[in-house]
């Protein structure tokens, strides 16, 4: 028993030899065919288990029929990282059944409904059939409920064949079906089904075994676009306008869902906020940085393409000051490119969107506390910058099924950066809207409506003074630019500061941000254990860069920036930030649109370990 | 400021001169008649005694854009990107929805680039004014064509227009916009009533004021120069406008020969007739009206179209009255109990 | 005599000392004046004397009454780069006069208008007043003309002061109003007048002349703007949309005018072209990305706003790989910035534009026959490379007057790419859109209507594999994202070299692109001669970069990156090409929106070498 | 491919079988209205006979734009970028006038992100087919509201649709459009006849087709569901299209009950007049109908304005029969004595 070690050979295990609370589980089927309830179901049975698990929807870009797969990986060890070996198939879906089964690893399980014949295809994997749809037929007659039917039966079986206890599967039905209970009954019943017809006719013959362990206790499950919204909830954002676009929308509309139960005024029964559909990303930008220089604490959420057509009004709101929170959740481009598959992609693109001298802070959270934790302090710091403040997250983050702890309740007050108010005004006897008063680079502002003949002030996209009056004076300009770039330093002590985790005597490091972060653990696990290298790490949480990257690789030999694109983008910013240290850096590019996975990374680095020896 | 230097006689309701509404010395071209709107519109609202300092305005890019700086200097302004003036509106007004907003915008940056934004802002009818400076022209950029230009105008490049033009106001009241005015700046009566009906209107009011570059797009021949527009200007009806804060005097006129709008904030448009017959509250008649007035080459002003009690975006989204931009703390962050149940929630 | 040597204490001169040919003449007028005919002939008659000049407009981002400065500068060295210092003013705008005046150093010259009464503001300049509207009015009664012509007396007048032929002004009017008689006559007397002026009532008493020389026989004087158009033109470009924008709409404007002249053909009276106002940025590119994949060799022009909206436009055609040629006149940004004043802000936008991993070809033409021979290849790479292809000038370049030699006739056939005919698909008997059939990356494409079975594909922004269909399989994505990348390779080998002058025992480089190379030859006379200091030079041509910038780096101790923007941008690209070598480079950056002087250059390198030597 | 595989006996004029037009399997929702469309677009092009290869076939983004992979295979197909597609279509007849273009859009891709272009398109009278595949809604995106959405119309999300629909039709028709039709993807019969008509037409030929998203919008209290439109619908006649190659027979109808229109290649539409006695060539009387049947809540299909002779845009551009694309270099070069020339004037 214990962490099994992977490899493409297949799985290694003695006779008798159990694999305990360490698997990965995944099931076939087609999208729009109702499996979300029951993969959701035995993802929180074993969650209920007390065993850490990742739930990852592998999904096609078209709304239903087409092939759709489901991973859950438990891990004891509490690697939520996808795993490239599944041990535990549940095939589905006859159109992709065969290769399904081809594609794993000698000794691996198939649970698969009987008419498919799967056995045939090859003789080293360890077989499961049942009659799903029959038991199904079972319990419900209609046919098209029957589909949806035979899905929580094999949550039934695979369970009983896993050893779950079914409480725990009746009471994530419970959970699902929030009180309706006829469909609760129904579903229970199916899966009682499925697990009774396990024991009555099949016999275990696998090693994998799920067992009650106190992991989980108090965790919550959630996806990082929830996070996001949740967090901009807490923030007290206002006013969201945005545009539809996958893996992206669902920040926005589940913080519209937040909004309609935390943020009715009870006193008034009034909304406190707006949520606005716009035409397109454009106006989505547009009205957020609209409500931004009204005021109002404003986002908009989005993906790649969006971030494109959103580059003009981005380098607005850089060049007159206005604070806007946009969430970039990117998937795999360029163009259309791939909308349900992952990536980080984007880098380039928001550290410097629009034309002309432009940068931005970009926060860069890797788990679903940051999400929450860095959406609240995105809306403090487009306040505090008055700019426009980048969350990157990813489809694998934004749309996937993680364990979290609770988030915290923000430990700041709500930060609304330097702004005058009528009173300040009067006080002050003066007002200079682009004047760098506090030698921090950021400028003072007054908000529309504030009734004060000092406060009204021209905000223009063309050059401005001091004033905010129209210049195309040299010198005005520098000043201007100049200050903008003083602006980004101020940031850098505002910003999330990167996470630094020295090992003694390591040489080698690894950088990574985001949702690489994952399986980062397990890598260097498996550095540690199988090939006994100690690793030095460093986790990004933001740009612009602060003196602790340098410092990091002050202390290392090499440093292998690990990150889910082709050009190595972020790997390319290390470079120039580092100086001399940059021959240091050898990028570990991952692009295939799959969530990373730790082995990957470890063949890479040992590769390239390897070579250098020679 | 109208506090620190001495009061001058003329004041309006709020005690403030009309000086109080000028803006800085304009940079167009002398003669440019988005000057004389410029200058209608601080008069309108010197006239209805808005709160400058509860203004914004907010432009494109354009010769046109530019003059929300030449009007209103005690207001907020917002000059932003070319033909996106909308968005901003939009925003500005979910931000604070108490702000009295008006838009300046020229017939490229509406319809060329803009007609996007431009359909969507009327088809939610945000409350603000809407003002096209249309020349049928890119000013700013040294002359081209705009799609408001009308077919076989001519440029002083020589320049023939061969594509159909783009009617402002007929695709106003197609995108269900709730007040529709065409208007010329060189008739600055009818202007100002306009306006001021529109500062009083409580959905987007949309004037399209034919307003010509006299720099490129004048030659008598140009449907948007001084003279065409001189010689075929034909009003509507007559225009006067009552402020809600004042009296309407009893006047007793013929039977049907005027008609009253009464507007969202208690004003009134009073509208004479002319020679036609019209009711500017009926959508049919308006296209009608506009469909044979463009085919008949007429060039037609006064208040097209209005309906004074549309419901209004903001009031859709049934927004507290406290402007988002001003709400405490503790109404936009809930309370650590909220985050605890939801965090239960997901368990 | 022979080259001055400027400096702010002002003008070193003994008495009695010629300054010949090498002045600078700066005539401050207010625009919509009608000043421009008056510039024009004054630096054409100078440039028919034989004296190299370059003539530089300095407006504001409106029409009609705002300041305007037009500089000519005479160098029979060939100085063509802009020269902080003016030498002789000629003070036709009131609103400005005190304060050009007061900016002016020691020793240098003002002709003037009478009524400003300008020499009562300091006495350490050479003053020349003359009654211009009072000898206007002699001419002409009409006061509205006699604004204009109270201009090109100013054009006698100065012509008379500096020693220029009456002939030669002349012929320049007569150039400049083509045949309109009655304009030519009253012009000329106008001239004569301001000259005959002089010649009563002043004395000379500066040191500054033009004498005849031959050194711009044969010679042109355009614009880049104009270049870039003729260029297209020969390139036989056939579908230009645009959108209009300063500076980059005379690119547009001039392509078709020389179009409606040259391209109509002559057997059936029709156009071999389309030339179409867009109603934005995005849909010119749209529809130049549409033409292109019709087949046409089409292009856009545009400058910093359109680039931001051109973003996810250009990221298609970089994915499907669709030919298409894109002019940016740079303007100074971010956002609307100083739409009439120059800048090199773009490259990071223009490097990168559009989500997800893409880089591009961008070319950097830094002359008028760069202009044109760069446009001309632009297509040939385009559709050779099946890639947008960035033309990246600005508004120094595109809008300024530059003397330059006739340019020369393409030496290469038209290359129209890798495209298969009917009578192709017959042969070969199969067609995958996407296979790199060749290893150089660049697939082979057909063209829509080709009457073939096999012709036809379906392009899609989303994933496509080697047949142009549909996936999201991670190997088909990786296949095409490397395939892209393999193409940029290929890229290398077509685009123009950087040129580079190795000076004997030289160890300090400079690099440069665009428009910062033309005042490099006088920066580098002035650090040899002032300063005895050799430079090892590199002017960069394209993107990407090739080995010769590592071989550069190779042979210089400290290399100067000079460029106008405020992010060193493509310094920073730089730094990433050389790797250890990037800590030799230091960066120069001029973002003032007015064309790069030598001087500044040449001063901020000394005070880097000096501050080093400490 | 038609000629590698035996010949089925059913032809159409240039000897290709109906499977000549098909597409690829479709991947869309079973039951979806799009695949209902994406069939009669096969049809219509199987008989007119219209040469595959020709055809350039080209969409933006969302389940509607998707099908162009599912018919046509053998022509040529661009899935471009979301909303702007009618600039990839507008360029690419510009670079090849002689190909027969299909654009497929949805409400979202058109009246949302694609407003602006569509408008232009339309106002260019660009020569192609726009199907607007209207299920008032973002499909791919999983059930947003789109602007053509009916006020209070419900998704199956239980959403309730608060802003006034666009109308594809009459602003079509506002900008200029010279082949309006409005249709219904479950009625097959007229469909295919409009289509045909459309490609028998010069300039723009927009197609309003309710086509219901089964998966997000088919709730019979939405207007844009099968029962809905299904109950809804009213014929504003009954259309037959009579193909250029085809005869017209000489049958005769009583006085003023059906109305002939010829399209510029020939074809002939044949209208027979149902209960109102309706001219599909009279602007004004196509916008008032709509906007009657809009207040009344009618669902009118049909043929709603059309103007068969039309300059379209490529007319206007006075360009060369031969496509630009396929000019020899020698056209498109000029000689080196025009280079010397250029350079001569500027010396
Ligand atoms: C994205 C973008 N494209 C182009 C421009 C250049 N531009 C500035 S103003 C203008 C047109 C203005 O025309 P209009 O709106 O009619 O205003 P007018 O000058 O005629 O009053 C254009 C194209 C720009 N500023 N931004
Ligand atoms: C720039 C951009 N924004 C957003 C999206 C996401 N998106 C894809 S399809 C679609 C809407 C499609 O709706 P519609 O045009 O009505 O097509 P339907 O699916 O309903 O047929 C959206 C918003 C995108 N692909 N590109
Ligand atoms: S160019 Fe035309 S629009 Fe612009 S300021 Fe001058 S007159 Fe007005
Ligand atoms: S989601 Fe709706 S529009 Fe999309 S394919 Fe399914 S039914 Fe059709
Ligand atoms: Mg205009
Ligand atoms: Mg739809």
């Amino acid at each position: 028993m214990g962490i099994q070690t992977q490899s493409q050979e297949g799985l290694q295990v003695e006779p008798g030899q159990e694999i305990v609370n360490d698997c990965s589980i995944q099931v076939a089927t087609v999208n729009g065919s109702g499996s979300q309830s029951s993969n959701n179901v035995l993802m929180r049975a074993i969650f209920q288990m007390g065993v850490p698990i990742s739930g990852k929807n592998l999904f096609p870009s078209n709304i239903a029929g087409l092939p759709t797969w489901f991973t859950i990986r438990a891990s004891q060890a509490g690697y939520i990282g996808r795993k490239e070996e599944i041990d535990i198939l549940v095939a589905m879906n006859s159109a992709t059944a065969k290769e399904d089964v081809e594609t794993l690893t000698p000794g691996r399980v198939v649970i698969y409904d009987e008419k498919l014949k799967l056995s045939e295809i090859r003789d080293d994997l360890i077989y499961y059939p049942v009659p799903f749809s029959g038991i199904a037929g079972e319990v419900i007659k209609d046919i098209r409920l029957r589909k949806l039917i035979a899905n929580i039966v094999y949550v039934g079986s695979t369970a009983e064949l896993l050893g779950i206890e079914m409480a725990e599967v009746e009471a994530a039905i419970a959970k699902w079906f929030k009180g309706k209970q006829k469909a609760i009954d129904l579903n229970v019943k199916a899966a009682h089904l499925g697990a009774q017809y396990v024991r009555d006719h099949l016999t275990k013959s696998d090693p994998f075994q799920i067992q009650r362990r106190n992991k989980t206790e108090g965790k919550i499950i959630i996806d990082g676009n929830a996070a996001c919204a949740l967090g901009s909830v807490f923030a007290g954002a206002t006013v969201l306008a945005w545009y539809p676009i996958t893996p992206a929308s669902s920040v926005s509309e589940s913080f519209a869902d937040y909004m309609k139960r935390y943020r009715i005024d009870p006193d008034t029964g009034k909304a406190t906020f707006a949520v606005v559909q716009a035409e397109d990303e454009l106006a989505a930008l547009g009205m957020a940085i609209g409500a931004g220089w009204a005021g109002a604490r404003s986002m908009t959420s989005t993906s790649g393409p969006g971030i494109s057509l959103m580059s003009e009004f981005v380098g607005l709101a850089y060049f007159t000051e206005i604070p806007v929170v946009i969430f970039d959740v990117q998937r795999t481009g360029p163009s259309t490119g791939l909308p349900t598959r992952t990536s980080q992609g984007d880098i380039n693109s928001l550290y410097y969107l629009s034309h002309g001298d432009t940068q931005y802070v970009v926060l860069f959270p890797s788990s679903m506390d940051e999400c929450f934790e860095f959406s609240v302090m995105a809306f403090d710091l487009a306040e505090r910058l008055q700019q426009p403040i980048f969350v990157a997250t990813d489809l694998d983050l934004g749309m996937n099924n993680w364990m979290s702890d609770p988030f915290d309740y923000p430990d700041k007050p709500i930060d609304r950066g330097k702004v005058l108010s009528a009173e300040d005004l009067e006080r002050v006897g003066e007002f200079a809207r682009y004047k760098d008063v506090d030698g921090d680079g950021i400028p003072y502002r007054t908000l529309p409506g504030t009734d004060h003949p000092l406060a009204a002030y021209f905000v223009r996209g063309s050059g401005h003074n001091e004033y905010a009056r129209y210049t195309e004076r040299p010198e005005d300009y520098v000043n201007l630019m100049d200050r903008l770039a003083r602006k980004m330093e101020t940031a850098k002590t505002l910003i999330p500061q990167p996470i630094a985790e020295y090992q003694e005597g390591a040489e080698i490091g690894i950088v990574c941000y985001g949702s690489t972060d994952v399986p980062m653990v397990e890598c260097r696990e498996q550095l540690r254990t199988e090939h006994g290298i100690e690793i030095n790490y460093m986790r990004i949480r933001a740009l612009p860069f602060t003196s602790h990257l340098k410092e990091f690789f002050g202390r290392c030999k090499r440093v292998y920036s690990v990150e889910q694109n082709r050009d190595g983008q972020m790997g390319d910013l290390i470079r120039l930030e580092v100086g001399d240290d940059q021959g240091k850096v050898v990028k570990v590019l991952h692009y295939k649109g799959l969530p990373l996975d730790a082995r990957f990374v470890t063949d890479q680095i040992m590769t390239h370990e390897k070579r250098k020896d020679k | 400021m109208s506090v620190s230097t001495p009061r001058p006689k003329k004041v309006n309701q709020i005690g403030l001169s009309r000086s109080d509404y000028q803006g800085r010395p304009s940079t167009l071209c002398s003669g440019c008649g988005h000057d004389a709107i410029s200058s209608q519109i601080t008069k309108a609202f010197y006239q209805m005694a808005v709160n400058p300092h509860q203004v914004a305005k907010l432009s494109g890019i354009g010769c046109s854009s530019k003059t929300p700086t030449y009007f209103l200097s005690q207001s907020h302004g917002f000059n932003g990107v070319h033909g996106r003036m909308p968005a901003l509106a939009t925003g500005a007004l979910l931000g604070n929805r108490h702000l009295v907003c008006i838009g300046i915008s020229g017939d490229g940056d509406t319809v060329s680039i803009g007609l996007g934004q431009f359909c969507h802002l009327l088809r939610r009818n945000v409350p603000m004014i809407y003002v096209v400076e249309n020349n049928g022209v890119y000013g700013l950029t040294k002359g081209q064509f705009s799609a408001t230009a009308d077919l076989d105008s001519q440029l002083k490049t020589g320049a023939v227009n061969d594509l159909p033009p783009i009617d402002c106001c007929s695709l106003a009241i197609e995108m269900g916009c709730s007040y529709v005015a065409r208007s010329f700046a060189g008739d600055p009566k009818q202007l100002v009533a306009l306006l001021e009906g529109a500062i009083s209107h409580s959905g987007t009011a949309m004037l399209d004021v034919i307003s010509p570059c006299v720099t490129f797009n004048n030659l008598d021949n140009s449907t948007k120069s001084y003279k065409w527009a001189k010689e075929h200007e034909e009003l509507l009806h007559q225009i006067d406008f009552i402020p809600h804060f004042e009296p309407i005097e009893e006047v007793q006129y013929e039977e049907g020969s005027t008609q009253e709008v009464e507007m969202h904030d208690g004003s009134h448009i009073r509208l004479k007739k002319l020679e036609r017959d019209y009711d500017p509250m009926s959508k049919e008649s308006a296209l009608r009206m506009l469909s044979q007035t463009r085919e008949s080459g007429e060039f037609l002003t006064g208040l097209i179209y209005v309906n004074p009690t549309a419901k209004n975006f903001i009031d859709l989204l049934d927004m507290s009255e406290t402007p988002l931009a001003l709400m405490p703390d503790d109404k936009v962050r809930p309370g650590p109990e909220v985050l605890e149940a939801a965090m239960k929630e997901l368990m």
